[in-house]
């Protein structure tokens, strides 16, 4: 299969990510859909470490799992924190700070 | 001897320096040091004219610089003194009147608690005087030009507490002010046109200017000389300056500020004689405020505002025959000085009446007064010959020689001219004869004296208010000076026109030629006879057969008119106060509304566009992500558009 | 090529015999800062583990300020020693630059925290908990806020001494972030100071709703911006077959002798390069807060503890400023065609709206929040000159505005309620009156925000303004000007409400701090006054380091 | 190196300020003499500058002092000065002793509030810090210098307006502070634009030089240098674009119409002795500026603008006359007065005459004098009844008559009567205009006549008529006062009959400027036979 399909589909992916986030409230699908954007440009990474015929690609992919992993651990310890004191997870609740 | 001229200004100046920063310390003596500099002065003005007098007739100028003023550039600005035949009749004129009329004052002023001030600022006159007719440039003459002016307003408000005095004096100077800026553009030309201002190189190189550029610097000239002689269209101060104690009046608004236009015209004849046009519009000032000024003098019952119309009359001869070229110079002059005599002697009498009247001016409140104050009346009664013209007095010489001179201007000019300055004798006779006739004839009119005036206003009222006044004849510092002016108005004139010594004595200055009348010397002279006759008989059956009404009839439309200043006053009222008004209270509106409004809407406009843009900050994180999205999409296109393009 | 290319010809030549794995190349010595920060992070990690309670506060401060002290030590010895220019060069194979703005950049980082380690440490603005002086962060951070588990924690008297390691973190990440030499590098060094700054945010001991949705806020959107900028990062190494900014600048610029047919291909494809480089200066242009990526900066400004906002207005926009002026100096000047009107655009939009918006303002801290904008704003516009008097301004302006920043935040501790931090502006009502001395301290950094001759702020903004016009782009200084002229506005605004105010009975008082947010305070001042009159010798500096290593 | 006398000047002022500042809370008084012991040490140091100068000497700037200062800005810490400099610092050295003497009581605490309020030190503080910026704007010959003080002083001049006011008067505590501090702010933002829009102006500059000439410079000589040497020449519209910069600045700080707008709010509200401080120093700047900077920097471009400026001025002169008319307010009243002042001394520097100049120059220093004698006596008068409106007095004259004639002499200054030192000015720049654009000089002279308009409707409103209830208990002067008029109306007879000491040094100044422009005086049109006047007897001497 030619390669580029698979960049249309990390480009389709990472769209989907970004849309999940500007459309969805609860904070926790939010951040999944970061999750899922941090994905898509794993696929493009592998996708391009393919056809330039390098690792560098297949590498940063690794690494990239790991700031998401870390991202998880902040990202989930501050939800929850705030889901506690304010027993919502969606982030329009959240509105204290503004204009 | 030339530095005795400096000491003619320096003498008064010190004068007003002592008298008004010296404090309290010298309210008992100040008024005497005041007299007695003003004395000085009039010594050292005889000095010198005797010693002009030893010299031939060409060589009587007499000139002293005394330091650079403002060197800039080309313009170079001295302090210098020019004393010459014109300027030494000045002089003699100024100090002399001036020094009797701070004797005068002496005892007029006797009971005003300010009378130190009231030196101080008669002194500052002198010097200012002084300066403007010894100045050998026109910059140092504006000075004195506006020293007058300042002199001026300071004594017609010298009764600060009088809204009206003090209203009179602003008038006065802003009106002077408009003609000193037709004195200072008139400079302005000079400097442009020559490089300098200064009385010699101008006037000598005047014939080497356009006509159209002489004609400019008349005009201004002229408005100048129109703002400082009371002459239409800026006459209206004069009849309110009138509002200032009586020894100013005769002093500053009859014998010798007023006269300043006059000086200023003849000392720039070589201009007038360039610009045709000018010496028009001069001579048909001169004649319009002649009869402007003696209509006006016919329809006042306020003695000193009758004068004033006289006075404005008066100098509308003088103006006339200033422009009639030097044809007339001479006679303008010494209509000036006869003037000066019988208009000061008038004034005093005037105030000697107020005097003894509790301050009333109304002449309809007067009546038979001639047995009470027989010093006076005998004074009041020569100025009053003089002054109609009556032959042998002083004015009938100067006068006659105008209406020639007039005549003289040939054509229809010449009549028109001639007619104006004689139907302007008929009127004179008429209002002069009205004064006196109801001043000093006629059966008593007197009324109680008016409630008391304000603590320390003029000289205080005697008497309680609600009697009626016990005219007396005044103290003798005040008939003495009286009776000297009467003398001079009596004499002067025949005097001046002995072996036509005035003439010869000005013309090396002024020029001189001889008219060249259509009509004989002795027509004119015959006509004025009779136009006296008639107006002092017309008078008299108004006045003198008929008792005088106490309250004012109301008289014809004319009449009306003359009593409100031919309506000029509102006139100027209603065009330019009104207008004015309306101007500045729309301006102060439009720097608020629209100057600072533009300003303060832009300040609000900015402040607006933040409070909506600050709407966007809705603390809603995901509407901050749509934020960041659009913000990379369009990031993202315009790099790729930047590409395409 | 580096490491990545190494790791290649492991995995193709796998039948070949094992040879010994080369080790990599690391300058040690030359990323000393890096490594004696991270080091002092992971010993105060083992302090938190190991120390008593009761020592550890001590322990923590000594421990940090020593540790960015030898680092600070080290930056200097690296720039004396010649680093800055003569030796300026990549560093571990390819991934770090030690170079001039890097050492620059680095030295106002550890600067700037080490001040920032003064505000942190503060104990004597809250009242004492049982005797025990308390801090301004959370005693117990997962506590319900208003919760039994909080007061309990309160009445303990915990503290939570994390911060000073999570601190030491941020410092690391944000000294490789301005010399990250390759993108990996960068996305890396971004999320390493960014994770622990979502973390400090959360923190605050008073009005912890706000610090938790300023935490949320902050995170949330930092991640979405970092996955941009990671679909960037990924979409340039398909354009240039490589992360490292030599070799993707080479593939720009034209300069690779003999591509290979994949690289041929992408390179053609320029909608890569663009759409690439453009997501990822996305994601540093919202680390800078430029507008519209902004949005984030006056919510978590004002929610998060005072100390933290003071360091990370400072701080990140140092670093952040860094890698922009990196990337776009060293990565993409073949393509400053292409990006110059957009960052044109940005700047120009960045001066306008932070100064406009902030004028209707009513919270000091937002109020701050949306001056960095619009000083952002003028930062970009000394980017944009490319030319090296472009960088030393640009790295001049953002020591000389660290510091304001820091100081006029630590002056916004000081005034305190019973609510804690009296933020709101109608609070600050005729506190000249009161205290004058800390409203002209406050007074000094709004002017030198504003610009006024004779602050720092006016030699930053001059240099930057002279760079961008030599540049050719007045019309950004004429935009830039008039901007100023609007934010100098709501400077004034607060100096009025200070002084010309009556004070109100109600007002917050002025607290006595101890000597460490003193100290922080005066040296902002002094840096303030003296970059102001004198600023040669800083700017000679900054000149000197403006050349980046390729 | 010589004594850096110029540096000094400046100095003293400076350490007088921290020095003021530093004296304790309580002891109000000894702050006081503090601040006026300094005040008069600079004044001694600018008689010496008067003394050292020497009008004909060679080169355009004496006393001068070099030294590097921000070498990437291209900035060197350049002073020196000419005789309109020189004039001018005279000017500040004397007034400001007046002006602290008559704020004697301006800045006393109506209670001690707290002891760490002292409002006294500051005030006085704050007025030589002013000082001391001012005079290094006067002595600064690079343009960057010149900038970073002409801005600098706006913060020191925007704490005395919005710090210091009148004693409320019927308004009330409340809406007065709001009003003073909305004055303060239109100062500040008005005039920090102005500057801002200079800025980007003197960022222009310095691109030009660091082009064209390698390497960037601001100083004033170099520059000017630099252009007769032709090694560097501005491109017309890069020209004009830095003349509008830089004129804009100094037209908000004259302040020249339509940006006027601040300075009646500023001076209505700030104290009398502040509002002098503004229109009699700190506005001279401006001015100053147009003719030091302006007209040297870019001398094509100023032609170009010149008949555009003469017709602001020209509206300025009569708007801020009609608008002095009609205040109902002392102060706003000045203000506006001084907008028309402002108005000629702009058409003098514009007129390109030497006359215009130098009678320019004489203006700013006359204007100085007679507003601040006219202010400082307004401010006696409305501290003595506690009201600004010219409806609440009346009468005067009779219960103080000292005051009264002192208003009455500083008011005849201001509308430039022959005798005092303004009307050498006002005819001098009269004269230059008229000899260039008689139609312009023409219509400015009406200039006079509502000068007389305002001046005397105010002295007949407040000062005569029959006294009034609140008034008749006022005292006159008392000696403090009279010490600040006194000396002041003395000078202003002095350089109205003797203004020589003064057109001797301003002279070569404004020639060189001319030179500078490429201008010489019209020649008269009937050039007759040059008279031997004084002048050129002094000079063959």
């Amino acid at each position: 299969m030619n390669p580029v399909n698979y960049l249309y589909l990390a480009a389709l992916l990472f769209t989907v990510g970004a849309a999940g986030v500007l459309i969805r409230r609860n904070a926790i699908v939010l951040f999944m859909c970061i999750e899922l954007m941090l994905n898509a440009c794993n696929l493009a990474f592998v996708t391009f470490s393919r056809m330039h015929g390098n690792l560098d690609g297949q590498v940063i992919a690794f690494f990239t799992m790991v700031v998401a992993a870390a991202e998880v651990v902040i990202g989930l310890a501050i939800i929850v924190t705030i889901f506690r004191s304010r027993h919502s997870a969606s982030v329009d609740d959240s509105g204290l700070l503004k204009l | 001897m030339e530095n005795l001229i400096g000491l003619l200004v320096l003498a008064p100046l010190l004068g007003a320096a002592v008298l008004l920063c010296g404090g309290r310390r010298l309210d008992r003596a100040g008024h005497w040091v005041g007299t007695l500099l003003a004395a000085v002065s009039f010594v050292i003005g005889v000095v010198l004219f005797a010693y002009l007098l030893g010299r031939s007739g060409d060589d009587r100028e007499l000139g002293v610089t005394v330091f650079s003023w403002v060197p800039v550039g080309g313009f170079r600005a001295d302090v210098g003194f020019q004393l010459d035949q014109l300027s030494m009749t000045f002089v003699l004129l100024i100090t002399g009147v001036g020094s009797l009329i701070h004797l005068y004052s002496v005892g007029y002023m006797a009971h005003d608690e300010r009378r130190r001030r009231f030196f101080g600022y008669l002194n500052l006159f002198l010097a200012a005087m002084l300066l403007l007719v010894l100045a050998d440039n026109y910059l140092l003459l504006y000075v004195g030009w506006e020293g007058v002016g300042l002199a001026s307003f300071l004594l017609i408000g010298f009764w600060q507490h009088k809204p009206s005095a003090a209203t009179a004096a602003k008038k006065a100077f802003l009106v002077n002010r408009v003609g000193d800026m037709g004195l200072s553009i008139a400079i302005m030309l000079m400097f442009t046109t020559f490089g300098t201002f200064a009385f010699g190189p101008v006037l000598g190189g005047a014939d080497g200017a356009g006509e159209g550029r002489l004609t400019a610097i008349g005009l201004m000239l002229l408005l100048a000389a129109c703002g400082k002689s009371a002459q239409v269209p800026l006459q209206s101060w004069l009849g309110d300056a009138m509002e200032g104690p009586t020894p100013v009046s005769a002093l500053i608004h009859a014998a010798t500020m007023v006269t300043a236009g006059v000086y200023l015209i003849v000392r720039s004849g070589a201009i007038f004689e360039g610009a045709p046009d000018a010496q028009t519009a001069v001579v048909t000032v001169g004649a319009v405020t002649l009869l402007f000024g003696a209509i006006v003098g016919c329809a006042k019952d306020d003695i000193k505002k009758a004068l004033a119309g006289s006075t404005m009359s008066q100098i509308g001869y003088m103006i006339l025959a200033a422009g009639l070229g030097p044809v007339g110079y001479v006679f303008a002059i010494m209509h000036l000085v006869t003037h000066g005599f019988f208009k000061a002697g008038l004034f005093l009498g005037a105030g000697s009446v107020m005097h003894a009247m509790d301050d009333e001016v109304d002449m309809r409140h007067y009546g038979g007064l001639r047995t009470y104050m027989p010093i006076t009346f005998v004074t009041f009664g020569l100025g009053y010959l003089a002054i109609i013209g009556f032959p042998g007095l002083s004015g009938f010489f100067s006068k006659d020689k105008i209406i020639e001179a007039a005549f003289a201007k040939g054509g229809t000019e010449g009549w028109i001219l001639g007619g104006a300055a004689l139907l302007g004798a008929a009127i004179t006779a008429y209002y002069m004869t009205r004064v006196m006739l109801m001043t000093f004839f006629g059966e008593k009119r007197w009324q109680p004296a008016p409630s008391p005036a304000e603590p320390g206003a003029e000289p205080a009222a005697a008497h309680g208010a609600g009697e009626l006044p016990h005219p007396h004849e005044a103290p003798r510092t005040m008939t003495v000076p009286m009776i000297v002016l009467a003398v001079g108005s009596v004499f002067a004139g025949g005097l001046f026109t002995v072996n036509n010594a005035f003439v010869k004595w000005l013309e090396p200055v002024t020029g001189h030629e001889e008219g060249h009348s259509p009509v004989s010397a002795l027509t004119v002279t015959a006509a004025t006879m009779a136009v006296l006759v008639v107006g002092v008989a017309l008078a008299w059956a108004q006045y003198g057969r008929r008792p005088v009404p106490v309250t004012a009839p109301r008289g014809s439309l004319l009449t009306r008119a003359a009593r409100r200043d031919l309506l000029q006053d509102d006139f100027n009222h209603v065009v330019l106060v009104r207008g004015g008004e309306h101007l500045t209270r729309s301006l102060v509106y439009v720097d608020h509304t629209v100057v600072d409004g533009v300003v303060n809407g832009t300040a609000a406009s900015v402040g607006g566009l933040s409070g909506r843009m600050r709407k966007l900050q809705n603390g809603y994180a995901r509407s901050y992500a749509v934020s960041m999205f659009g913000g990379a999409a369009v990031l993202i296109a315009a790099t790729l558009l930047m590409r395409a393009v | 090529m580096s490491h990545a290319a190494s790791v290649h010809s492991l995995w193709t030549l796998a039948a070949d015999a094992p040879k010994k794995i080369p080790g990599p190349h690391i300058e040690y010595a030359q990323l000393a800062p890096v490594l004696i920060v991270l080091g002092a992070a992971l010993l105060g990690v083992l302090v938190e583990a190991f120390l008593p309670r009761r020592a550890r506060y001590h322990a923590q401060v000594l421990l940090t300020v020593v540790g960015l002290a030898a680092a600070f030590a080290s930056v200097v010895a690296l720039a004396v020693g010649g680093y800055a220019h003569d030796k300026a060069h990549v560093a571990a194979m390819g991934a770090v630059a030690v170079d001039g703005p890097a050492l620059f950049l680095q030295g106002t980082v550890l600067l700037v925290g080490l001040v920032a380690v003064f505000t942190f440490a503060e104990r004597r603005l809250d009242p004492a908990v049982q005797g025990r002086p308390v801090d301004s962060f959370a005693a117990q951070a997962g506590a319900v806020p208003g919760g039994d588990a909080e007061q309990r924690a309160v009445m303990a008297g915990f503290v939570t001494t994390e911060v000073f390691p999570v601190l030491l973190f941020a410092i690391g990440g944000m000294l490789v972030f301005p010399a990250a030499n390759d993108l990996l590098t960068l996305f890396v060094a971004l999320e390493v100071f960014s994770l622990p700054l979502y973390v400090l945010c959360a923190l605050a001991r008073r009005q912890r709703l706000l610090s938790q949705e300023a935490a949320v806020k902050y995170f949330l959107l930092g991640a979405f911006s970092s996955a941009f900028l990671l679909f960037g990062v990924a979409l340039l190494y398909g354009y240039a077959g490589t992360v490292t900014y030599a070799g993707i600048a080479d593939v720009v610029s034209g300069n690779v002798q003999t591509p290979g047919p994949a690289l041929a291909d992408t390179m053609g494809n320029d909608a890569l390069l663009l759409v690439g480089g453009a997501m990822v200066l996305m994601g540093l242009l919202f680390k800078v807060g430029a507008v519209p990526f902004h949005m984030w900066t006056p919510d978590v400004y004002q929610g998060a503890p005072t100390p933290v906002t003071g360091f990370m207005a400072a701080a990140t926009k140092v670093a952040a400023f860094g890698a922009l002026l990196r990337l776009l100096y060293v990565v993409l000047p073949g393509m400053r065609w292409d990006w110059r009107p957009v960052m044109w655009g940005v700047a120009i939009v960045t001066m306008l709206v932070g100064a406009i918006v902030a004028v209707t303002q009513t919270d000091v801290k937002r109020l701050l929040a949306y001056s960095s904008i619009a000083h952002a704003g003028f930062i970009l516009a000394g980017v944009i000159a490319v030319s090296p008097a472009g960088v030393s301004s640009v790295l001049f302006y953002l020591a000389a505005y660290s510091f304001v920043t820091l100081g006029a935040f630590a002056v916004v501790t000081l005034v305190r309620d019973a609510g804690g931090e009296a933020t709101h502006l109608s609070k600050w009502a005729g506190l000249g009156r009161r205290s004058p001395l800390v409203a002209a301290v406050f007074a000094v950094f709004l002017l030198a925000f504003a610009g006024i001759p004779l602050t720092s702020g006016f030699a930053g903004k001059f240099a930057v303004f002279k760079a961008a016009a030599q540049g050719g782009a007045a019309p950004l200084v004429i935009i830039g000007v008039l901007s100023s002229a609007i934010a100098a506005f709501f400077y004034i605004r607060v100096i009025v409400l200070m002084f010309f105010s009556e004070p109100k009975a109600d007002g917050p008082t002025v607290a006595v701090p101890s000597p460490v947010t003193s100290v922080a305070i005066a040296l902002g001042v002094i840096v303030t006054v003296v970059l102001g009159v004198a600023p040669q010798y800083f700017l000679d500096l900054a000149g000197q380091a403006a050349v980046f290593a390729r | 190196m010589s004594f850096p006398l110029l540096t000094l000047t400046a100095a003293v002022p400076a350490l007088g300020a921290v020095a003021t500042a530093a004296v304790p809370a309580a002891r109000r008084t000894a702050a006081k003499w503090t601040a006026l012991a300094f005040s008069l040490a600079t004044l001694v140091l600018a008689a010496v500058q008067l003394v050292r100068f020497a009008p004909g000497a060679k080169g355009p700037f004496q006393l001068t002092e070099s030294h590097a200062w921000i070498k990437d800005f291209g900035v060197r810490y350049e002073l020196g000065v000419d005789g309109i400099a020189v004039a001018l610092i005279a000017l500040t050295a004397v007034l400001v002793p007046f002006v602290i003497l008559a704020g004697w009581h301006d800045a006393d605490p109506l209670e001690t509030k707290s002891s760490r309020w002292r409002p006294t030190q500051g005030f006085f503080a704050l007025i030589l810090m002013v000082e001391a910026m001012v005079l290094i704007a006067f002595e600064a010959t690079d343009v960057f210098l010149f900038y970073i003080f002409f801005e600098a002083m706006l913060i020191p001049m925007y704490f005395l307006i919005g710090g210091f006011g009148d004693r409320a008067g019927e308004h009330g505590e409340a809406e007065t502070a709001a009003q003073r501090s909305y004055a303060a702010v239109k100062f500040l933002l008005y005039n920090l634009a102005g500057g801002l829009i200079m800025l980007a102006a003197v960022i222009g500059l310095y691109a030009v030089t660091a082009h064209q000439l390698g390497a960037g410079t601001f100083s004033l000589q170099e520059i000017t240098q630099a252009r007769a040497d032709g090694r560097l020449e501005f491109a017309t519209t890069t020209e004009r674009a830095l003349f509008l910069g830089f004129f804009f600045a100094f037209a908000v700080k004259a302040p020249l119409w339509p940006l006027h707008t601040w300075l009646p709010n500023a001076m209505g509200e700030a104290t009398a002795p502040v509002a002098v401080l503004i229109t009699a120093v700190v506005d001279k700047v401006g001015t100053f500026a147009m003719l030091r900077f302006c007209l040297q920097l870019f001398p094509e471009a100023s032609k170009w603008a010149t008949p555009a400026i003469l017709v602001l001025s020209l509206v300025s002169i009569l708007y801020g006359a009609l608008l002095a008319v009609g205040q109902r307010d002392i102060k706003r009243l000045i203000a506006y007065a001084s907008i028309s002042h402002f108005g000629f001394i702009i058409l003098g520097i514009f007129a390109m005459t030497t006359q215009g100049q130098s009678g320019a120059t004489l203006y700013m220093v006359n204007h100085g004098i007679s507003t601040a004698a006219l202010m400082l006596v307004a401010g006696f008068l409305i501290s003595r009844r506690g009201s600004r409106l010219i409806a609440d007095y009346g009468g005067v004259q009779k219960v103080a008559p000292v005051l009264a004639g002192t208003f009455l002499v500083s008011g005849l200054a201001t509308l430039s009567l022959p005798g005092l030192a303004p009307f050498v000015s006002e005819f001098l720049v009269l004269v230059g205009t008229f000899t260039r654009h008689p139609v312009i000089g023409g219509i400015a002279t009406l200039g006079i006549v509502l000068a007389a308009l305002y001046v005397l409707v105010l002295y007949q409103r407040t000062m005569t008529g029959p006294v009034r209830e609140q008034v008749r208990r006022m005292p006159d002067l008392r000696a403090r006062e009279l010490a600040v008029v006194a000396p002041l109306i003395a000078l202003l007879l002095f350089l109205g009959v003797y203004p020589k000491p003064l057109t001797k040094i301003v002279n070569p100044a404004v020639e060189h400027t001319m030179s500078q422009v490429h201008k010489t005086d019209p020649r008269p049109d009937v050039p007759v036979k040059a008279p031997v006047t004084a002048h050129d007897v002094e000079a063959a001497k």
